[in-house]
Formats: C-alpha cells, sequence, structure tokens
C-alpha cells in the first residue's frame, strides 16, 4: 500500500521526486528521511496553526451565539487575534508557585501536548485513486501507513490524560487535584465507550489500517449510515476525552475554578490550551475518516489530491464547529450523571452493537447493516421507556409539608 | 507487508543477536524483584510485579520471533489479562488495607488483629440530640478515614471487629 | 539499525524500571513506569511486534497505569508521610537476591546459547517471515488459543467482582 | 445539627424528556439560528452611546461667551468634595477683568473623583458642570490628575447661566 505523500504524485518535477524517493532497493536515502522530516514539520505547523485558529473560532462564534460580534479588531474579521493571543502568553510572566512539584509542574504541559501532535502521523489527509490488480482503489496519503492505525489513535490519545493528571497532581492544590482526578476516572470510562464504538467499524471494513477503512467506505457507503449508533457514541465519547463540554469535569470553572491548569500561567497555560485544541482536530478528523468516508465525496475526489484536501478540511471544520457549536449549547453534565451515561448506557448499547454487527457480518446478511441501527435506536428507546415507567414513584405527590409554623423548629 | 511503515528503515530485517532480548527480559525480571523484595511501599510493590510481567512479555514476544511462532504474542495477551485483573484485585486490596491502616507499607499489615481506632460516632438522625454522642469520641477517631467525610453512610464503625 | 533502536528502547526500559523502583514517591514510580512501557513498545517494533506494541501502549499506559495514578492520587500520600518514611531502604540481601537471580538465569542463558539450534544465526533469522498484524493474531488466538481466550473472561469476571467486593464497604 | 427538609414538587419528566436527545436537538437549533440573528455589541470607538441629560460624566471648567474664565476660585467644590479629587490655590487675577479672584491652580484627580457632581451643585458662580465625557484614560497616574488648561479646553464655552460679575 502507498501511504507515504508520494512526492510523485505531486505533481513535482522528476528530479524532485528523485531527491525524495526510496533507494532503488526499498530502503531509506538521505533525501527520503529529508522529505519525511519535512512533511511532518509541515502537519504539525498546520495542526498548530489550526489549533490557533480554533481559539479565534471558538470566540467568534460563542460571540454569535450570543448575540455579539466577538474578536474583530486584529487583522481582518480579528483573525490575526491568535498572533495577538501569542504574544500575550509568551511575554506574561512565568509563575512557578512555591508550593509545586516542580518537575511534573514543568513537563505536565509536554505531556499533554505531545500525544495531541502526534496522533495526527496516521490520518489520511488526502488520496487518490489507482488500480491495483485490475480494479480502482482508493489509496490514501497519510504521513504513516500504519496496519494498526486505529489502534495506535485510542493508544496515543490515552496518554494525554497523563499530562491533566500530573498537572492537577504537581500543582499540589485542591482543585487542581479534583480536576486530575476526575480527568483519570473520565478517561478510563470513556475510552472503553470510545474503543468499542470503533470496532463495529473495524468489524465491516476488515482492517485497523485508516486507509482501508476509507477505501471500504469508497466502495460501499459511509458507515455513519450503516453504524449510526455507534458514530453518535464515539462522537459523544470523544467529547468526554477532550474534556469538552458538556463533559468538561476535569476544568469545570464553577466548581474548581479552572480545574487541572489552575495553577498554570504563560506558556504552560497556552500548552494545556493548545493540546485540548489539537486533540479536537484530532477528533475530527477521527470521526471524519472512521464514518463520514475521510477525503472521499460521491465522486467529487475524482478531480485530484487537491480535492481531497478540500473535502476532508470541510468535514473536519463541520465537526470542530460542532464542537464549539455543543460548548455553547448544552450545560455540563453532573459528575454521577457523566459516569452514568458512560457505564451504563454507552457501554451496554456498544457492546450489543458489537455482538449484532458481529453476527450480521458472521451470517453475511448485508441487509443487517441498515435494519441494524432502526433496531438499536427502538431498543434505546424502550431501555428508555422502562426506566422511566421505574422513576415514576420518585414522583409521586410527596408528603404534605409540615405546617409553618412547625418548621423552624423541626 | 507489516513492515511497511518502517521498511526502509528496516529493511535488513531483525539482524541484532535476539540473546539480547532475552537477556533484557532477565535484567527487567531482576529489577522487578528487587523492587518485591526491598521495597515496603505496597504500591511500589504491585508495580515491580508489573515489572516482573513485562519482563515475561518481552522474552514471549522475543522467543516468537526466535520460533516464527504467533502463539508467544498471543501469549503475550493473555498475559495482558492476568496484569489488568490483579492490578484490579490488587488496587482494592491497596485501599481496603489503607482504609483499615492509614498506610501504604505493608510492614503495618503484617498483624492480622485489627487495630483500635476508637469507635465511629454513629449516624446522626434529624432531632437527635446534638451532644448525645460526645462521649463515644476520643481522640484517636480522628485518625480513622471512614468517620470524617464518609460517616453518614456507614451506622457501624468501620473498623467493627475491633470493639469486639 | 534494529540493533542501534533495540539498545535505545531497551537501555529506556531498564533505566526506567530501575528508577521506577527506587523512586520514594510512588507518583514517580508510576510515570518512570509508564516511560517502561515506551520503552518496551519500542523493543515489540523492533521485534516486528506491531500489534502487541499498540496493545502495549493501550493497556498498560493507557489504562492499567492511569487506574493506578487515580489510586495513588485518591490516597493523597502526603509529602510529610513520605518524608517519615525516609528514602527507600535498599536491604542488602534484597540486591544480593536480584544479582544472584540475574548471575543464574544468566548463566543458564549462556548456556542456552551455546546449545546448537536454539537460537537460529542470522542468515537463519532473516529467512524468517513472522507476520505479527492484527488479523493473523486474531486468527491465532481465537483458533488455536479459543479456550485459553474463554477462560481470561472468567477471570477478568472474578477480577471484576473481586475489586468491587474489596472495595465497597458494606454489602447491604 | 437539624436539616429542616423542604418538599419540593418535580415536574414527572416525560418520555420525551428522558430521550434528551430531542431536547438537545432543540437546544443545538436554537443557538444556530442565534448565529444569523442582529448583534447587539456597539463597535466603541467609532459608534457612541448617546448620553441621557441627567448623565454626569468628568467635571470640566467652563468659558462665558467671551472666552473667560467663570471660576472666582471660592473653593467651595474643594470643601464640599466627597472624596477630595478637587485641590484650588486661589489667585488675584491682573487689572482688566471683572473679576479680582481666579484659580492658580485648579487640579482635579480623575483618580479620586466619584462622578457626584456635588461641586457643580456648590458652585455659586456654575463654572463647574458635569460633562457629558465617559472617555476620561490615562497613561500613567500623573495624567489622571486634570489641570486647570485642560480642565477649561474640555469644558468650552457656557453661555447660559450666571453671569453677575458681567454687570459690574
Amino acid at each position: 500500500m502507498m501511504g507515504v505523500l508520494g512526492t510523485a504524485q505531486l505533481g513535482m518535477a522528476p528530479i524532485v521526486a528523485h531527491i525524495f524517493s526510496k533507494n532503488d532497493d526499498g530502503s531509506a536515502s538521505f533525501g527520503w528521511v529529508i522529505g519525511r522530516i519535512l512533511v511532518v514539520l509541515l502537519m504539525v505547523h498546520v495542526i498548530l496553526i489550526l489549533g490557533a485558529l480554533m481559539v479565534w473560532a471558538e470566540r467568534r462564534v460563542s460571540a454569535w451565539m450570543q448575540d455579539r460580534i466577538g474578536p474583530n479588531r486584529v487583522g481582518p474579521q480579528g483573525l490575526l487575534q491568535p498572533l495577538a493571543d501569542l504574544g500575550k502568553f509568551m511575554f506574561k510572566e512565568d509563575v512557578i508557585p512555591g508550593h509545586v512539584n516542580k518537575v511534573m509542574y514543568t513537563i505536565a504541559p509536554l505531556i499533554a501536548t505531545i500525544p495531541a501532535l502526534i496522533t495526527f502521523a496516521v490520518v489520511p489527509f488526502t488520496g487518490s485513486y489507482e488500480t491495483v490488480g485490475g480494479e480502482s482503489v482508493a489509496v490514501s496519503w497519510q504521513i504513516a501507513d500504519l496496519n494498526i492505525g486505529v489502534l495506535y489513535i485510542l493508544a496515543i490519545a490515552g496518554i494525554g490524560v497523563y499530562g491533566i493528571a500530573l498537572g492537577g497532581w504537581a500543582s499540589n492544590s485542591k482543585y487542581s487535584l479534583l480536576g486530575g482526578v476526575r480527568a483519570s476516572a473520565q478517561m478510563i470510562s470513556y475510552e472503553l465507550s470510545l474503543g468499542l464504538a470503533v470496532v463495529p467499524v473495524v468489524l465491516m471494513a476488515g482492517s485497523l489500517n485508516l486507509g482501508e477503512i476509507i477505501a471500504y467506505q469508497a466502495e460501499n457507503t459511509w458507515l455513519i449510515f450503516t453504524q449510526p449508533l455507534a458514530f453518535f457514541i464515539f462522537l459523544t465519547a470523544s467529547y468526554a476525552e477532550t474534556n469538552r463540554l458538556p463533559f468538561d469535569m476535569p476544568e469545570s470553572e464553577t466548581e474548581l475554578v479552572a480545574g487541572y491548569h489552575t495553577e498554570f500561567s504563560s506558556m504552560k497555560f497556552a500548552l494545556f490550551f493548545l493540546a485540548e485544541y489539537a486533540n479536537m482536530t484530532v477528533a475530527a478528523a477521527l470521526v471524519t475518516t472512521l464514518y463520514l468516508g475521510g477525503w472521499t465525496f460521491f465522486g467529487l475526489e475524482t478531480l485530484g489530491w487537491g480535492m481531497g484536501v478540500l473535502i476532508f478540511s470541510l468535514k473536519v471544520i463541520f465537526f470542530l464547529f460542532a464542537f464549539i457549536w455543543v460548548r455553547w449549547t448544552i450545560p455540563r453534565f453532573r459528575y454521577d450523571q457523566l459516569m452514568n451515561l458512560g457505564w451504563v448506557v454507552f457501554l451496554p448499547l456498544t457492546l450489543i452493537n458489537v455482538v449484532l454487527t458481529a453476527g450480521a457480518i458472521a451470517l453475511d446478511q448485508t441487509w443487517m447493516f441498515f435494519l441494524l441501527p432502526v433496531l438499536l435506536i427502538a431498543a434505546a428507546c424502550v431501555a428508555t421507556w422502562i426506566g422511566w415507567k421505574r422513576d415514576e414513584d420518585k414522583f409521586q405527590p410527596l408528603p404534605t409539608a409540615p405546617a409553618a409554623g412547625e418548621e423552624g423548629h423541626a | 507487508m507489516a513492515a511497511s511503515f518502517l521498511h526502509p528503515l528496516l529493511a535488513a530485517g531483525v539482524d541484532m543477536p535476539l540473546e539480547w532480548v532475552v537477556g533484557l527480559g532477565l535484567a527487567l525480571f531482576s529489577v522487578g524483584l528487587l523492587g518485591v523484595a526491598c521495597r515496603r511501599n505496597i504500591l511500589i510493590m504491585l508495580l515491580s510485579v508489573e515489572i516482573m510481567l513485562n519482563a515475561a512479555n518481552v522474552v514471549l514476544v522475543a522467543f516468537s520471533r526466535v520460533h516464527s511462532e504467533l502463539s508467544g504474542q498471543v501469549f503475550v495477551f493473555f498475559s495482558m489479562t492476568v496484569a489488568a485483573a490483579e492490578v484490579a484485585i490488587g488496587l482494592a486490596i491497596v485501599i481496603a488495607v489503607y482504609r483499615l491502616r492509614q498506610s501504604t507499607d505493608v510492614d503495618d499489615a503484617a498483624d492480622l488483629g485489627e487495630v483500635d481506632y476508637g469507635p465511629v460516632p454513629p449516624l446522626k438522625l434529624e432531632g437527635e440530640d446534638q451532644h448525645h454522642h460526645d462521649d463515644h469520641g476520643d481522640a484517636d477517631h480522628s485518625n480513622d478515614a471512614g468517620s470524617d467525610g464518609a460517616a453518614p453512610d456507614s451506622a457501624e464503625p468501620i473498623g467493627a471487629a475491633g470493639e469486639a | 539499525m534494529t540493533t542501534v533502536l533495540f539498545i535505545v528502547f531497551g537501555g529506556m526500559a531498564l533505566v526506567s524500571a530501575l528508577l521506577a523502583v527506587t523512586r520514594q514517591n510512588p507518583i514517580a514510580s508510576a510515570i518512570w513506569l509508564v516511560g517502561m512501557f515506551f520503552g518496551l513498545a519500542g523493543v515489540y517494533v523492533v521485534l516486528e511486534a506491531y500489534f502487541v506494541a499498540a496493545v502495549q501502549v493501550l493497556v498498560y499506559a493507557g489504562a492499567i497505569m492511569v487506574l493506578f495514578l487515580f489510586v495513588i492520587m485518591l490516597l493523597d500520600l502526603r509529602t510529610k508521610q513520605l518524608d517519615e518514611e525516609g528514602p527507600p531502604k535498599m536491604p542488602i540481601w534484597g540486591v544480593l537476591a536480584a544479582v544472584l537471580f540475574i548471575v543464574a538465569s544468566g548463566w543458564a542463558l549462556m548456556d542456552a546459547v551455546g546449545t546448537p539450534g536454539f537460537f537460529p544465526d542470522a542468515e537463519e533469522r532473516a529467512a524468517l517471515e513472522l507476520d505479527g498484524s492484527a488479523k493473523a493474531i486474531g486468527a491465532d488466538l481465537f483458533g488455536r488459543w479459543l479456550l485459553a481466550f474463554e477462560v481470561t473472561s472468567i477471570l477478568l469476571l472474578g477480577g471484576i467482582l473481586g475489586a468491587v467486593i474489596l472495595t465497597k464497604r458494606r454489602l447491604t | 445539627m437539624t436539616v429542616t427538609v423542604k418538599p419540593v414538587r418535580r415536574r414527572k419528566a416525560s418520555f420525551l424528556d428522558r430521550l434528551y436527545l430531542p431536547a438537545i436537538a432543540k437546544g443545538l437549533s436554537i443557538t444556530f439560528m442565534r448565529m444569523f440573528k442582529p448583534k447587539v455589541t456597539m463597535q466603541f470607538p467609532e459608534e457612541r452611546w448617546t448620553v441621557r441629560d441627567e448623565y454626569r460624566g468628568m467635571p470640566v471648567l467652563v468659558s462665558d461667551d467671551e472666552g473667560r474664565p467663570k471660576c472666582v476660585a471660592c473653593s467651595l467644590c474643594e470643601f464640599v468634595c466627597p472624596p477630595k479629587a478637587i485641590f484650588i490655590v486661589p489667585d488675584e487675577l491682573e487689572a482688566g477683568n471683572n473679576v479680582e479672584r481666579g484659580p492658580a491652580v485648579f487640579d482635579l484627580n480623575m483618580l479620586r473623583c466619584i462622578y457626584c457632581g456635588l461641586c457643580e451643585e456648590a458652585c455659586p458662580e456654575e463654572a463647574i458642570f458635569m460633562s457629558k465625557n465617559y472617555l476620561v484614560w490615562g497613561a500613567e497616574r500623573e495624567d489622571m490628575i486634570f489641570h486647570k488648561d485642560k480642565l477649561y479646553e474640555l469644558g468650552g464655552v457656557r453661555e447660559e447661566g450666571v453671569k453677575k460679575w458681567k454687570d459690574k
């Protein structure tokens, strides 16, 4: 499988293609290594710039939703606001409180940021159709073509929580510690649902490789149509994994001041900020790749690899917008509701979904794929209805309140 | 095929002596042994057990490589399952011991007898006399983790057997 | 190339493991252990066991150690209490036992290396093909080792029940 | 300690409420539609508030229609000022003026001023007024102490009001 951003496909001059190509025997040449490093640097900067733009977008969109205008002074439409923010972060005093564990306090923002940046390595951002064995196959381009791409992302994304948990612990303050503890509990709870929501996708595509998952979707149909429940649960769990509202328990400002980053300032705080937005970008890219066909869009992608980039970007931007949209709409869950949702609602649903999908594949009944969502949604409705019935006694008329005179002396 | 993404770097295949991997497993196992034998902190002892399990995993993968046989890698999964179950139980025990002894030192848990932390004040009920159970309290019960925040949901003292 | 990578990752794993068992603070220990897991994942990649490497990070670093960290934070060991414990004491007999173990098993290893055919030589090794992909491992796991796989589910169930019963204060 | 329980009747959640999703969809549609509603933010430096007549902005000193300062340095405003923001040094004016008295120094400390308007009330000559100016700024603390010239410049000319000294 062609995984590298092939220079030849980019229409570069043959001499350039030669510089960046591997040796004839397939081993690494110097030019190839340099080319790879350049692509990696490009990708990292795309994410960093996107992260900065997301801060602007968050402020603008939230303002629009509240009948305000938002930052519009620095540059056209306030687009240079991220630069101004960056300048402020860089020149602010980097306070290290006296009571913190200095080593952990310093490395925690780094631990939070690096996993967020390196997960993007396996996400296919465009591709092309190539004839393999007489068949036209969608071949994706990504930095590293990993056969275990989905596992890689899940594994690395799970590391990010160390930054938050350690940041909270090293700050040596009550609010930060509570934020860190909440983050680790939340991460464990939702990683299960997240992973189990991906399993049907992997089962149907027959591969853990993100490129092959896209190829499957290009050939058949987008998995959002056949696995809407898995899509919905994955999306919701990724909100929890990225600590975004309505699941931002680790930093809930109304209870914990700012949670795990209460004691952080200057660039350390900026790194936590960046990690959150980079994580959102990865989550959006992953939802796009797993459920919405990645860089494909009903044949439009055949126009060229640039079109693929455009389609992929638009899909990712939609989900990034959805992150912001949901944040400014839905209030925060209570902590027990959060845990309840993860363990009592999502986990059984994903498990049933996995079993049903596996059964449909084993029986080779492809029509069942279209019946499954209906079945599952019906099952969810019935389960809710049973719960609603059971709760009825909670809402029985309460015993009459004691008379006003007695109340004070009780 | 499996190595496609690293292939240019590892074109020559695995060319190092595989004995070294077994050696690494040995070294890791003895480090784990050192931890279990010498440290008294129950958390670090649990971590050391993890190191020993990992040492076994390394050797399993190495021999799977040597004999071109996947069973070794499959066994790593079983070992990971065992590790997961062990950690769940182990941490539960740590929490239970910590609740009783207020310590993570295994030597504090060497004695089977219950430590008497004094009676825990019973659940305060509405309308009950406020000063009713003051005579129960003694200096010791401040040590009991169960008595501070969690008293309302446990009407009995945590170390109930200690009173008998 | 693999030799260099192995020395880097293996060394990282070994040093992290040593630091993990000698730290006074359990949190520092846990973090060093995460470093060891990453080193071992690197070793697995060098050995072309990619799936195992990913699962190593996913399960050990992503789940088990987060749980560990959660519990350590929950216990909230004060620095004062840690200071009372003092720096970790390493009894000489413990170190001796570890050294004795490594010498004895190293001797056994050397003995095995001497046995012809125990470890394949370089040419033989280059010819070996091992497909460590998820598909191959899955086929093996759900084929030959299906019974063992099912038994692990019982083990995990036991683990869950045990953990719940141990941490629950009172069963009512 | 006793706990007083006050029963609160809760509406029973309907089945649709329990599904949560319809409510979430409704909320999302509301926020989405809000994005296209007219904005209420005022672009401040370009657009300004039109303040009401009662508005009390920064106190300023005014001149009469002939451009002569009206303040006679009676120090009543200095006396009445609750936060003691005004500092006046009276002086004799040179011959030719209709009045003999005027301020040599009239400092208004805008870091202290509370915009109470008592100076305006107290002034017998109607020389100090609460302007409509709400844009008071300075780069340093010294800049926030407004001197006589600046106050007259901000106040400008005010034709109506007391002109008793003119009749002399």
